[in-house]
């Protein structure tokens, strides 16, 4: 069952929805319910989008994804070398946005959590952000 | 993504096809602010059976919507929601803010007993 | 309408049908109808395939994969660090296959040819082989 | 990738279901085999109606049983080609080879005027 995959692509908000559908037909492997299919793509849409819109603010960056899986896990990482996140703690609370004036909910990391596992980020303020999505394959519904 | 206007018992029913997203909410946002601003109605249902996605971005969307016609004195509910999206409104909270029902007759009759 | 993306895979049979989609996806953002779009993931089955039987007959090996688009042209770059093809011009002869016992056909590169308007061989023996794939977007049918 | 096998007037009807590449060609390959092995008929109706996808790892396993089933003094038809199967038969030559038609009727037809 191993397997990975890796992406890139430049932070157009047009490749959001090619990027979730990249890492949805990977995830597709495993033979998810429609349910677990459209929570996975929407924890990705999240990290992506925050990429785009919070990593890389003024212009267009890579993003880097990569998505395995391996024993019990299904693991993405949504990796950015843009501005990086100067207080994760705060970052991860609900409702915070650095960007109301754009109709940001502030809800991102809530819904990465909500529909996934783990969550984790490691950021740097100048260098970047790497979010990494973890899904316990045994928790899917159609296991 | 489509937004579908139509105009029903002096309702306003928005019907949403394709995928929202932060990519999509502009456009989404636009012609909703358009159409809200014409002032026919501050009725509105914006039916969501057509979304085949959203994130969190369409959260922002719907909650600039319902304060807007909040202000005008007006009214938004929701219909439509699947699994994915039922549990984006739990989890962001905004079930407690916008009343939610599964089709549109069902928001249709909550908005004329409000009336 | 510029736009590329990157994509990085082990040369596993069961990613022939990911690989397609994928590119199939990307290539998607330019309306092709379903001819077009079947023909485009035809031409990239082939070059993964080969890629996979051919250029790793003995391991696992990683493929990358790179589409673009950029003027009037729609391009894919399929690239492993394989053994190599020693005579190019003869395995681009129909029916030239150098395994047989496998039930290749040998049409591989045919069909490259038949479904692309572009297709360059660059190989070196036991560096590699990088495919590139050419489609003029304005050939396209739905355009 | 699924084959569904049936006999209808002592021929073989195989549907192939789903994206016929290198890497399913392996299990049509053995089902296909195996059924033909039986000998309950050298008559088959290869139908590829519900063909999602295929290359020309399809030309070499469809070509394969044609071979087998000519040693054994029977016939292979294909029916149901969409456009770019249709377009890999004329590449390949297949065409030239395998006789190829719209529907299993049309296949069926053939099979029996030529007994
Ligand atoms: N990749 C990133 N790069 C820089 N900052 C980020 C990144 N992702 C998130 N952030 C920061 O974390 C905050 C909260 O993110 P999130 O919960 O997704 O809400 P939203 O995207 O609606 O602002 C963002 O407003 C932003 O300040
Ligand atoms: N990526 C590759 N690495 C090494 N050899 C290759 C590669 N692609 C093609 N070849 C060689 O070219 C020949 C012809 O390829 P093709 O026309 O696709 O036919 P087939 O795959 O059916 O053999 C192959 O049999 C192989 O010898």
């Amino acid at each position: 069952m191993e397997n990975y995959m890796e992406l890139i692509i430049p932070s157009y908000s047009k490749n959001e929805s090619f990027a979730r559908a990249v890492v949805g037909a990977f995830f597709s492997q495993l033979d998810p319910d429609l349910n677990d299919l459209n929570e996975l793509k929407t924890a990705v849409s999240e990290a992506v989008t925050n990429a785009i819109i919070h990593g890389y603010p003024d212009g267009v960056g890579e993003i880097r994804i990569k998505a395995k899986i391996y024993d019990d896990v299904f693991e993405v990482n949504i990796i950015d070398q843009g501005v990086g996140i100067e207080n994760i703690e705060q970052a991860r609370e609900p409702l915070y946005t650095s960007k109301p004036e754009m109709e940001r909910s502030g809800l991102g990391f809530s819904v990465m959590e909500g529909f996934m596992d783990e969550v984790e980020i490691i950021s740097k303020v100048g260098a970047g952000t790497q979010i990494t999505l973890r899904k316990k394959i045994n928790n899917l519904k159609a296991q | 993504m489509k937004v579908v206007v139509r105009y029903e018992n002096k309702f306003m029913i928005a019907s949403l096809v394709g995928e929202l997203d932060h990519h999509t909410a502009v456009e989404v946002r636009e012609v909703l602010q358009k159409e809200i601003q014409k002032e026919i109605t501050t009725k509105v249902i914006l039916d969501l059976k057509g979304l085949k996605f959203m994130d969190s971005s369409g959260v922002g969307v719907i909650l600039g919507r319902y304060k807007e016609l909040d202000k005008l004195g007006g009214k938004l509910v929701v219909t439509g929601l699947n699994d994915t999206v039922k549990k984006i409104f739990q989890i962001s909270g905004l079930n407690k803010i916008i009343k939610v029902f599964d089709d549109i007759p069902q928001g249709m009759k909550f908005l004329k007993e409000g009336q």
